[in-house]
């Protein structure tokens, strides 16, 4: 399909290509939610509205060109769309991981002093009210157990975006740097990752067209944001290549949602895959049992052609179905490789696994958003490099 | 199991509300729908359709009227026969005494008159529970039975109060042939499952199983526990009525008062504990095997004992065996065929894997 | 008037009849909480075993014992088969298993004795005569007397001795009952067992009335209403509720009867109970229970 | 709570007795409108009871109940359900035989407007208030955490979660008053602190006044803004779990029923 033609020129961000997509196929689906038990769907054109909606609302909260906004929370659309909504202002989307543990949140957070916050639901808002940051303006999804909290910034996404209406201004030329991720190393000091929208966007694209990645691919994104890694080889590619995006129900439900939603794209790190192939371990009948002996046979990778073949409809098909990866075309592996036996695994079921080098080049140096640039610039040769590796 | 169920999802509440949430299953519907009708009326023999077929097909029906009371909404019944009875012999005096009026109305009004009967004698359920409610279907199943012999009038002053079907004619169409009734039993009893089956998944199905499963909480909850399980016995009895109907014109074609005696109901009790109480699918299961199994132990006994033993052993040699199933079901599987269907489900579901959400 | 009295008195000695069979049930109802549909079909075979011995010229006492002990093989291979399987289950199911088990029973019972009526002639003459101006049935005399022995010997076996007792720890809590060592299984064989011989009375009776057949099974049909009226739980209320219906019944069928067109008596006890049940919902003597929240 | 609400509850000279025994003794107190309200008492101090006689399962022989200005001696459950009073058991008292969602979906019966015909048919308002429930049934599912389970029979879930999914049957109702009868019995620290957080959230969520049962003390002074203490059917204190903890009769009842 036809991007605005590749990253190279400079002008063009994250922004502009959902302003694309928005105009290319404005009615297609563009994001799916499990949410309450159905699949809640956003078109492209609603994404677009929608970021330029949250654009105002940030706006209002006195965010402008150069400033940056804060996103503690698991995966989900509102974070999404605000960090593109940052962006759509010239500002920056600052990551941390919901997950690492609170000592490491506490200290992180004061340091980065962001004042425009997006913090999924009451642990993370206590968590950034602890630490006095999110001075202007804090944004949650979740209301549960918030609503008697007093401070005047905290703010309802839904509410906050059925109040506005869609900001004036054209998208802001963007700095370099479109995300960055921030950790605490051991010892305590800061270190941060950037991706750049070039360096986003380049690698986008060689993902699309490495994979032959079109728009009618079903993307699952259990854990973006979590990583960058995750960013580089969704997000990107969802906005270059315009497919849908989908996001599971919670952390419990995403074996059953992937199941129902069968997915084309997907990409996990080995962790992942590797709890996928100990699930069904842990689910297969019983060692010793006549069934699984047959499965057993039929999956080793030296099993003879004809053993495939039978087993193809009774067994390995069906348990792709139940993995929910049936329809997997682009199943991608960032970073370290699978261990032997899930690589096997997978392999003799038919997946086919697909390596992507994972370049977390952390620096560790104070945080001021001005470094940045000398970092993504940085980040974007040594990734260069790796994807040329991995080529 | 072998049909893909990933990249099936709902997008609303309406379609996840479905009856049938994969497309395997819909067409598996169509396609056995598409037979019902087409192929099976081609090539089905007349010995099917009048021996087999009709009567199941009446009988899923008559389960379905009972599960719905004694399967959802917990009201224990010996009096199904009763009911089917009223619309049975009702639907004969209507289309008797209307000239003209049409056949399908005849059988609605058969239904409807059932209803009455089932809420006088479902009203006691409001005080006593359990056994003692066996009673009050009880003497509906002896009251009717007696009614109908004792007062002439019903049977339009036959000889022992035997009454015969009416022309079975819809638009100038006849079906009084083996053929024409099946399907007429077909496209009356479809809709009307289809009906229950709403019901069951709805509100006032929900209401029932809260009743049934502890009605003190259900009462607390703000269900109207009188309205809900009156509403069981009235819908109940109308759909056993309309069977009655079926079961008197387009099966037996003719048909004494005692025709409808208790063997019947606890035939339909039995349909409903084989199937599976509480499961729509299952009075067709149930019924099916009601069906079948004499069939199958005559054509069994005639091969291989040939007439070693004669009918009347026969007879109690199938009570017997119906007797050992009831309580072999009871035993090892109280939810019934339907439960078996749904494990069956389950499993392909998940398969390989065992135990997959 | 003393016509009057006479149907009365003939209905109330014929209840005496219901009650035989209302107290199988109770007994077993009692110890097991089983409601025991296959009462009456206990009874048909009870009598028909007995009755087709007595035409294999077997002597009839010895007829009674070797009856008695089929019965007692039943109730073991009952609680073995049945019974035992279906511990903690809703009493609906045990029902519902009965009801079962009273198809396997008919079905053996005529499968094995053959299906035709046999008489039966208990050397009781059942010539009427009179007392105090009453016309009297001998044999309806007869029956109540062996009904009231049975009572008492029942209620001796209830109230003095051990088996007795616990049978009675076993009716009030099971659970109770096994933790002070009763064992449940026994208990349960050996009602059954007293089931089957008050069915074999009764099956006496009956049968030396209407003929040993396959009917009989169905007045376990007619103790129904008797024990609704009585309380599924005591004696003395199957007692009573069999006298009350036998008259009851008489009467309706004598002055009620002839406007209606007769044949009343198959519904009429039914409709009688349910008035009953309508005032008073736990039946005469048995006793209401609190529900607890 | 700083301000005085107005009182949505009050009982006043609450007597009950089964058969003779006496359950409640002359009890009467009141409960302001969106506060939470712990009873408390040793067991058989007629705390279930107590409940019972509120959404009227019992009787009470003497004294009478005002809800929300409307004043009465007897009362149907039903009707005081369709008042706005929602509430768990002691012991689960949940539709064994259903979903969790259709359990949750029960309590929602007083807010279905359709009738059983439209609902047979899927015609009129059927569809749309299926539709409309099974949102709001979502919403409390989400509400308390309980999303996987969705589609499980109730019988097999945990005990713990089987205590939620009652609460959200009561939730679903979306009453004005909540009795929950020992919302944490039987559970370990870990379960009372989430089941507490979740009473909490309702109760600033939704502005739902809350009465509830408790034995464990702890929770009870963190939870509850008001206590009644009960002692073999009486009440012996009524206060700011302060006020209480701090009371002679009530240790002396304590200590009194311990060892």
């Amino acid at each position: 399909m036809s991007a605005p033609d590749s990253a190279s020129d400079g002008a063009s961000s994250l922004v502009t290509f959902l302003q694309h997509q928005s105009r290319q196929r404005a009615a297609a689906v563009a994001l799916r939610h499990k949410k309450r038990g159905i699949w809640q769907e956003k078109r492209w054109r609603q994404v677009w509205t929608e970021t330029r909606r949250l654009a105002t609302v940030l706006t209002q909260a006195g965010f402008s060109q150069g400033d940056s906004l804060l996103l503690l929370s698991h995966p989900r659309p509102e974070a999404l769309l605000l960090s593109l909504a940052a962006q759509y202002l010239g500002g920056v989307a600052l990551v941390l991981d919901p997950d690492s543990d609170r000592a490491e949140l506490a200290g992180l957070l004061p340091q980065l002093g962001a004042r425009h916050v997006f913090a999924e639901s009451q642990t993370q808002v206590d968590q950034v009210l602890a630490a006095h940051s999110g001075g202007a303006l804090i944004l949650y999804a979740d209301a549960r157990g918030l609503a008697d909290y007093a401070q005047a910034q905290l703010c309802d996404y839904g509410h906050a975006l059925a109040a506005v209406g869609e900001i004036e201004c054209e998208p802001q030329a963007a700095p370099a740097e479109a995300f960055v991720f921030y950790r605490l190393e051991a010892d305590g000091q800061l270190a941060r990752q950037v991706l750049s929208h070039e360096a986003l966007l380049s690698a986008g694209q060689r993902v699309v067209a490495a994979e032959r990645l079109s728009a009618h691919e079903q993307a699952l994104a259990a854990r973006a944001f979590a990583a960058g890694a995750q960013i580089r080889y969704l997000l990107a590619p969802w906005l270059i290549a315009g497919f849908c995006l989908n996001f599971p129900e919670n952390i419990h439900t995403r074996d059953n949602d992937r199941r129902e939603l069968g997915p084309t794209l997907v990409a996990g790190t080995r962790a992942t895959y590797g709890r996928l192939a100990a699930l069904v371990e842990q689910h297969l009948p019983p060692p010793g049992s006549a069934l699984r002996g047959l499965i057993d046979a039929a999956l080793r990778p030296e099993a003879s052609w004809w053993l495939r073949a039978l087993s193809y409809y009774p067994l390995r098909r069906p348990l792709c179905d139940v993995l929910g990866l049936n329809r997997a075309r682009a199943p991608l592996l960032i970073g370290a490789p699978l261990d032997e036996k899930d690589q096997r695994f997978f392999a003799a079921l038919g997946v086919r696994v697909r390596p992507w080098p994972d370049s977390n080049t952390w620096q560790r140096q104070p945080a001021h958003p001005a470094h940045a640039a000398a970092g993504s610039a940085l980040w974007t040769a040594a990734d260069t490099q790796h994807l040329d590796h991995a080529r | 199991m072998f049909y893909l169920e990933s990249g099936q999802f709902s997008t609303s509440y309406r379609q996840d509300q479905r009856i049938f949430r994969l497309w395997q299953a819909r067409l598996a519907l169509v396609l056995l729908l598409a037979a019902a009708y087409t192929v099976v009326p081609w090539l089905g023999s007349d010995y099917l359709f009048s021996a087999i077929l009709i009567p199941f097909l009446v009988l899923s029906l008559a389960g379905v009227g009972l599960n719905l009371l004694t399967g959802y909404a917990g009201q224990l019944s010996l009096g199904s026969a009763a009911f089917m009875a009223v619309g049975a012999f009702a639907t004969y005096n209507f289309l008797l005494r209307l000239p003209g009026l049409p056949l399908l109305d005849g059988f609605l009004l058969g239904g409807l008159s059932a209803v009455p009967v089932g809420l006088v004698f479902g009203l006691p359920s409001l005080r006593i529970k359990g056994f003692y409610l066996l009673v009050s279907t009880l003497a509906a199943q002896f009251f009717i039975e007696w009614l109908f012999t004792q007062v002439p009038w019903f049977a339009n002053n036959s000889s022992s109060g035997v009454i015969s079907a009416p022309a079975l004619v819809i638009l100038g169409h006849h079906f009084n042939t083996p053929r024409g009734s099946y399907l007429l039993t077909l496209s009356i009893v479809l809709p009307l499952v289809l009906l229950a089956k709403n019901l069951v998944r709805g509100q006032l199905g929900r209401n029932w199983m809260a009743v049934r499963d502890m009605d003190t909480a259900a009462a607390v909850i703000g269900i109207p526990i009188t309205r809900t399980k009156l509403l069981a016995f009235a819908i109940s009895s109308f759909l056993l009525g309309i069977a009655g109907a079926l079961w008197a014109f387009t099966y037996l074609g003719t048909v004494e008062p005692h025709g409808f005696d208790l063997n019947l109901s606890f035939q339909i009790l039995f349909i409903i504990i084989i199937g599976g109480m509480g499961s729509i699918l299952g009075n067709f299961l149930g019924a099916a095997f009601i069906v079948l199994l004499p069939i199958l132990l005559s054509i069994i006994s005639s091969a291989w004992l040939g007439d070693w033993i004669q009918a009347g052993q026969l007879e109690n040699l199938q009570k017997i065996l119906f007797g050992c199933l009831i309580i072999v079901f009871l035993i090892k599987e109280p939810e019934g065929l339907a439960k078996l269907w749904n494990t069956l489900r389950a499993r392909a579901h998940g398969w390989p894997l065992s135990y997959w959400n | 008037m003393s016509f009057f009295f006479e149907v009365l008195l003939g209905g109330v000695l014929s209840g005496v009849m219901y009650s035989l069979i209302a107290i199988g049930f109770v007994l077993i109802y009692k110890a097991s909480g089983v409601f025991n549909f296959a009462q009456g079909s206990m009874v048909l075979f009870a009598a028909l075993t007995f009755v087709s011995l007595l035409e294999r010229h077997v002597p009839f006492w010895l007829a009674f014992v070797a009856t008695l002990l089929v019965m007692l093989l039943l109730a073991l291979l009952i609680e073995r088969l049945v019974l035992r399987h279906l511990l903690h289950r809703s009493p609906m199911t045990l029902f519902m298993a009965t009801l079962g088990l009273s198809y396997v029973i008919e079905g053996g019972a005529q499968a094995l004795w053959g299906a035709q009526v046999h008489g039966l002639d208990l050397g009781i003459a059942d010539e009427p005569f009179t007392l105090a101006g009453l016309m009297l049935s001998q044999f309806d005399l007869f029956a109540a007397a062996i009904a009231l022995s049975l009572v008492i010997v029942l209620s001796l076996l209830f109230n003095r001795t051990r088996v007795g007792l616990s049978l009675r720890a076993v009716a009030d809590d099971p659970l109770a009952a096994l933790a002070i060592g009763i064992r449940l299984q026994r208990m349960w064989v050996l009602v059954w067992a007293v089931a089957g011989f008050v069915g074999l009375v009764a099956g006496l009776l009956w049968g030396a009335r209407l003929g040993v057949q396959f009917s009989l099974s169905l007045i376990v049909l007619k103790a129904l209403p008797v024990l609704i009226i009585g309380g599924f739980t005591s004696i003395a209320g199957a007692i009573v509720g069999g006298l009350i219906i036998g008259a009851s019944e008489k009467l309706a069928e004598v002055y009620v009867g002839p406007i209606l067109g007769g044949g009343i008596e198959n519904w009429f006890p039914y409709v009688l109970a349910l008035l009953f049940l309508l005032i008073r919902p736990a039946g005469l003597f048995g006793e209401a229970a609190i529900e607890r929240v | 709570m700083t301000s005085i609400p107005r009182p949505l509850l009050r009982l006043e000279h609450i007597s009950l007795s089964f058969k003779g025994v006496k359950a409640i003794t002359d009890i009467g107190f009141e409960v302001a409108e969106g506060e939470i309200c712990a009873l408390i008492g040793p067991n058989g101090a007629g705390k279930s009871a107590l409940l019972n006689v509120i959404n009227g399962v019992y009787q009470p022989q003497q004294g009478q109940v005002s809800f929300d200005g409307e004043v009465r001696r007897h009362m149907q459950p039903h009707h005081a359900a369709r008042r706005g009073i929602a509430r768990t058991f002691q012991n689960i008292a949940l539709f064994k035989g259903m979903s969790v969602l259709d359990n949750v979906l029960t309590g929602r019966t007083l807010k279905t407007h359709s009738s059983w015909i439209e609902q047979a048919l899927r015609i009129g308002r059927a569809a749309a208030q299926e539709t409309r429930q099974r949102e709001y049934a979502e919403k409390v599912i989400e509400f308390l955490r309980i999303q996987p389970w969705r589609n499980t029979l109730v019988g097999q879930l945990p005990y713990g979660l089987q205590k939620r999914v009652e609460l959200a049957r009561a939730l679903a109702a979306e009453p004005r008053l909540l009795l929950l009868d020992e919302p944490m019995a039987g559970m370990n620290q870990q379960e009372k602190h989430e089941m507490s957080q979740f009473i909490l959230d309702t109760n600033r969520e939704f502005g739902t006044t809350v009465v509830l049962i408790e034995h464990d003390i702890g929770v009870v002074m963190g939870l509850s803004h008001h206590v009644v203490v009960l002692d073999y059917g009486k009440k012996i204190a009524d206060g700011s779990p302060d006020e209480v903890r701090c009371n002679p009769e009530v240790i002396t009842a304590y200590l009194g029923t311990k060892h």
